[in-house]
């Protein structure tokens, strides 16, 4: 198909598509309190059956649990589709891989800096664990919190080069921390089984409110779906940096 | 507040065309972080401050460094082309 | 003045939606396709927001002053967002890894000329 | 403890140690794990099938029930009936003869290979389960992920994966819009729960505008899925660069439960308030129906490459089977209900054979293999009898089910479905016909002049070991899924026609799910039609095997006679074919093009036509 009648069939569907659209604006523009019944009893059921002061959490990782297993695994799925593709296309096992940073690595900066961007790591470590584990009590959980762990593995990057960073991150270790991530969860919704309740129920002490330890098992299915999240992140880096590196000889 | 939420709307909406239509690859990067910390600034005035948090990381960090490391790759890869095509030539001029 | 805003939101889901189309219809580079994506996809963030915003009332995070249970904008809406932001996003790192490896094979990343499949 | 999450639960364990555990296992045991797997969730959905045909077994995960005095479901549930139930288990049980057929023949990489593909079945098994609208949504996601990494898993070889990027790109803008649309319905019904929110729709009097619309949007990404005209394009790209075992999951199970879930959306959701109206759904998906069901059909006898002839062929029947679910009819539903079995059996056995070709002669293109694969005979035959299903001939589920489509749509007064079917039937099964005369038994000469035009594609050998003989691995599943799609076919013709009754109703589904006190009355009891109409439909068998032998021998022998009758349908149909030839053009932004050009298309049928 040429070019020019290929937008001219867009153009003929994004039209008819707006106008769609607009015809099905009425209940968004004129709201019925029906709208708000599911938004209202979660509202009030989170702190009251859970101790949990972030509803977003508790949604997540609670109500609607069986909705972030799926989600959950798109990220693994998506994690490993994207480590075939990129990693088969050569070996490099064992080889010293340089990239350009690498050059500014030699010349630029004294270790001083180097020191620096490596301090960074901790305090980016603490706060991506904060983030992970607060979630029920604050904004944040799992998945956002997985996501800062993995950006400190970045900075080990920076700072040291692929080697290194290589090296750390082990490609095998963080696939299983992934795996385990998966694990984690399914095993926290397994324990329901063990009080006889259905799978996902919250059988864990549910704690006072305001503390780390409320929410039961939303803040364990927070811990590992951090894991997961960091870990895929990671690997995602991992396969990406790879690429871009070009083997060098030894001399 | 309502004149905020409109303006980051207006933000979004600007900055979303500008990935869609940009014809440079080099450049998005650039666009597609700004795009995410504006869709975060718009969860953040609608009070999504959980929304918010999980863009920042993803929108403005996480997704433009992946692009960034695929776009390069892209540019290498098209080096190693022509730079094979170069070899397959210079031997028939030689001819 | 809130319809106004519930119009503007809408209509800037809307247009993101058909923006975005339009950027992988018109697409002249694998990645500019790709990240045109991306646009479609934050027109349905867009359009969610817009459906669990509730004007006037604070986020649904009760920890300092906030009454517990008492009313908020719509978490669901938040959950369902929060959750795809992520995972989107390593979908999309998919789609790029499927880029790399078919502008090696195809030679070009102009999706028009990559058209091994036809008839 | 009710079994009612396992099938989900136990492939995403078994995927998870493998990830971790996959690395150090040998390929045996992990081929036999998967195959325990796979087996185990056989076992466990065929339980939860006979369970439920006592009543819609509901589960809430969390243990959060609907809320005591208003019945509102605040959580997540699975509202298991018969049909869902029978259709997980028909997809575990694809999977099981594709982990079958990779029995360490197939080049795996780790245990990647193994846990796609179990992620894969518990997405498959989730969907047909589910009661919530958004978790339909979130495990569409995941089989589109799951297939797409599929996909790319050859990717050590030189093929091109833009297969896999159409497939990625257009069912993930198809998942969007269906996104959009269920966050329209939720701005309307404010809840996620299918039966809540048809209950929410039956009362509460939106326009019918708005309903049509959310309707149209929220099955989007499920029509992509399933591959129905005009957004069929990606399912013989994807399938060009699936590796054999995927091939059969895509198009026995998956594209099936597109229409699936389609038929569930619109039977609990929106056929209780009446709106889009019944009369409007059946016009529009009978028309949808239709021109899939002959494009496809089309496409897949001016094909040489058997991969992609099978691809068409699953459009064309996905577009039949639209067509029974377009009826509204409960004994239609059922007869789509056999159809998808017997077809999802049949295509899984082809795609089998596809694979030994591949694996014996290293190609799967009618004419490079000429008549090289003439001392498989068996194997011709095996396949010679999957086409004699395809074409929906007794004693074949598909027979039946076909039966029972036609019949309702001649009660309907709906007579030009029959020769929407004949045409269909004929052509897709004429196609593998054709093929397997000419590959196994040597007929033919010369090339078909449908087949101008056509891609020569070049298909990488996918497994390893000797490629001198065919192990039992990969004829034995092959020979079991053909025969068992005769074999099935008796049995469950009661049971479908029962329980498509069950699945229309959405009374039924409802009080089960949302726990309402007062259950209403159950369905109407099923009434068999009378005899005398029943054998009227007699002759559409014997005139789909008529055109098929017709489209055969005039392909085989292309010159062999030149009547003045055979000559103008040649004709007639090479040039159609070589329109349509022209807009499956390979590229993404084409497809995105039609697939906003369809969704306008749709929208404008489904509110004109009254």
């Amino acid at each position: 198909m040429k070019r020019n009648w290929r937008i001219l069939l867009f153009v003929a569907g994004a039209v008819g598509i707006a106008f769609l659209f607009a015809i099905a604006a009425g209940p968004l523009i004129h709201p019925r309190d029906i709208r708000n019944q599911y938004a209202a009893a979660i509202n009030s059921a989170t702190f009251a059956e859970r101790n949990v002061t972030d509803t977003v959490s508790a949604v997540n990782f609670d109500f609607r649990g069986f909705d972030t297993l799926g989600e959950e695994f798109i990220l693994l799925v998506s994690v490993l589709g994207s480590l075939v593709l990129l990693r088969m296309i050569e070996d490099r096992k064992g080889k010293v891989l340089r990239d350009a940073l690498d050059e500014w690595r030699d010349v630029g900066p004294s270790d001083a800096i180097r020191l620096w961007i490596l301090a960074m790591i901790a305090p980016k470590v603490a706060f991506g664990i904060y983030i992970v584990t607060h979630g029920q009590l604050t904004p944040g959980g799992g998945f956002q919190g997985g996501v800062i762990l993995a950006s400190a593995a970045l900075i080990l990057y920076l700072g040291e080069g692929f080697t290194v960073f290589r090296d750390v991150i082990s490609h095998p270790a963080t696939e299983i921390v992934e795996g385990a991530g998966a694990l984690g969860f399914l095993f926290v919704g397994m324990l329901g089984w063990i009080w006889g309740r259905p799978y996902l129920t919250n059988v864990v002490p549910l704690g006072k409110a305001h503390e780390l330890t409320s929410g039961g098992t939303i803040a364990l299915i927070s811990l590992a779906t951090g894991l997961e999240v960091a870990a895929g992140f990671i690997l995602l880096l991992y396969a990406f940096l790879q690429e871009n590196l070009s083997p060098v000889e030894e001399t | 507040m309502i004149y905020l939420q409109i303006v980051t709307l207006a933000l979004v909406v600007a900055s979303g065309t500008i990935v869609a239509l940009n014809r440079e690859v080099a450049g998005q990067p650039i666009t597609v972080s700004l795009f995410g910390l504006i869709l975060a600034l718009m969860f953040m005035v609608f009070q999504e401050p959980d929304v918010a948090l999980s863009q920042i990381v993803v929108g403005a960090v996480g997704l433009p460094l992946m692009i960034l490391l695929a776009v390069a790759k892209l540019r290498r890869d098209e080096q190693t082309m022509q730079r094979e095509k170069a070899r397959e030539k210079a031997p028939k001029e030689r001819e | 003045m809130e319809t106004a805003l519930t119009y503007a939101g809408y209509a800037a889901a809307v247009w993101l939606f058909l923006i975005g189309l339009y950027g992988v219809v018109k697409a002249r580079h694998l990645v500019n396709l790709c990240l045109s994506l991306t646009v479609v996809q934050s027109s349905t963030y867009v359009l969610l927001t817009i459906i669990g915003f509730r004007p006037g009332l604070p986020a649904p995070i009760y920890t300092d002053g906030l009454l517990p249970g008492s009313a908020a904008v719509d978490p669901i809406v938040q959950a369902l967002m929060l959750t795809d932001v992520v995972v989107e996003a390593t979908v999309i790192a998919l789609l790029l890894a499927i880029i790399i490896k078919v502008h090696r094979d195809a030679r070009t990343a102009d999706p028009d000329r990559v058209d091994m499949m036809r008839g | 403890m009710p079994l009612a999450p396992l099938p989900i639960i136990v492939p995403l364990t078994v995927a998870a140690v493998l990830i971790i555990a996959g690395k150090h296992l040998h390929r045996r045991i992990l081929d036999s794990v998967a195959i325990a797997t796979s087996a185990t969730v056989v076992v466990l959905t065929i339980i939860l099938t006979t369970q439920s045909a006592g009543g819609v077994i509901v589960y809430w995960f969390g243990d959060w029930l609907p809320l005591s005095p208003s019945h509102f479901p605040i959580g997540i549930c699975l509202a298991i009936d018969p049909i869902g139930a029978a259709l997980a288990s028909l997809a575990a049980m694809l999977v099981l003869a594709a982990f079958t057929f990779s029995w360490s023949y197939f080049k795996s990489v780790g245990a990647l290979y193994h846990v796609l593909m179990l992620v894969f079945l518990a997405a498959m098994c989730a969907l047909s389960l589910t009661g919530d609208l958004f978790d339909m949504f979130v495990w569409l996601e995941v089989m589109t992920a799951a297939g797409v990494a599929l996909c790319g898993y050859k990717s050590e070889q030189s093929q091109s994966l833009q297969g896999a990027l159409n497939f990625a790109v257009i069912n993930t803008i198809g998942a969007f819009l269906s996104l959009t649309g269920v966050a329209l319905l939720y701005s309307a019904t404010g809840t996620l729960n299918l039966a809540q929110a048809g209950r929410i729709l039956a009362t509460a009097h939106f326009s019918e505008r708005f309903v049509t619309v959310a309707f149209l949007f929220v099955i989007a990404g499920f029509l992509v899925k399933s591959a129905t005209f005009p957004f069929h394009f990606w399912l013989a790209d994807a399938h060009a660069v699936a590796p054999t075992p995927v091939c059969i999951l895509f198009s026995g199970i998956m594209v099936e439960l597109g229409i699936y879930a389609v038929a569930r959306i619109y039977w609990i959701v929106f056929a209780p308030g009446g709106q889009p109206s019944p009369e409007t759904i059946r016009w529009v998906f009978l028309i949808m129906g239709s021109l899939t069901a002959v494009t496809g059909a089309l496409y897949c006898f001016g094909q040489r490459h058997l991969k992609r002839m099978l691809a068409f062929s699953t459009i064309s029947h996905v577009g039949l089977m639209l067509i029974g679910f377009a009826l509204l009819n409960s004994r239609a539903l059922g007869g789509m209900a056999l159809y998808l079995a017997g077809h999802g059996l049949i295509k899984a056995g082809l795609f089998i054979a596809a694979g030994i070709l591949l694996h014996r002669f290293g190609s799967m293109d009618e004419y490079d293999l000429g008549q090289s694969a003439r001392h498989l005979a068996p194997i011709g035959f095996l396949m010679a009898l999957g086409a004699w299903g395809l074409a929906g001939l007794p004693p074949f589920a598909t027979f039946f089910g076909q039966l029972r489509i036609d019949q309702v749509g001649g009660e309907q007064h709906l007579w030009w479905l029959r020769a929407v079917t004949i045409f269909a039937e004929a052509l897709t099964a004429g196609a593998v016909f054709r093929f397997t005369a000419r590959v196994f038994f040597g007929f033919g000469h010369g090339k078909s002049m449908l087949t101008r035009g056509a891609p020569h594609l070049h298909t990488d050998v996918e497994t390893s070991g000797q490629h001198s003989r065919v192990p039992a691995f990969m004829w034995a599943p092959m020979a079991v899924l053909i025969l068992g799609a005769a074999l099935i076919a008796v049995p469950l013709r009661g049971p479908a026609d029962r329980f498509s009754k069950t699945f229309e109703t959405a009374s039924v589904y409802d009080a089960a799910v949302l726990n309402l006190k007062t259950p209403p009355a159950g369905p109407e009891p099923y009434q068999r039609p009378s005899p005398a109409h029943r054998a009227s439909d007699w002759w559409i068998p014997l005139a789909v095997a008529l055109v098929a032998f017709g489209s055969v021998w005039g392909a085989l022998f292309p010159k062999s006679r030149e009547s003045a009758f055979a000559e103008p349908v040649r004709a007639g149909l090479s040039k159609s074919l070589f329109v349509l030839r022209k807009f499956q053009s390979g590229r993404v932004g084409d497809y995105v093009a039609w697939f906003a050009f369809g969704i306008a298309a749709y929208g404008g049928m489904l509110l004109l036509l009254h």
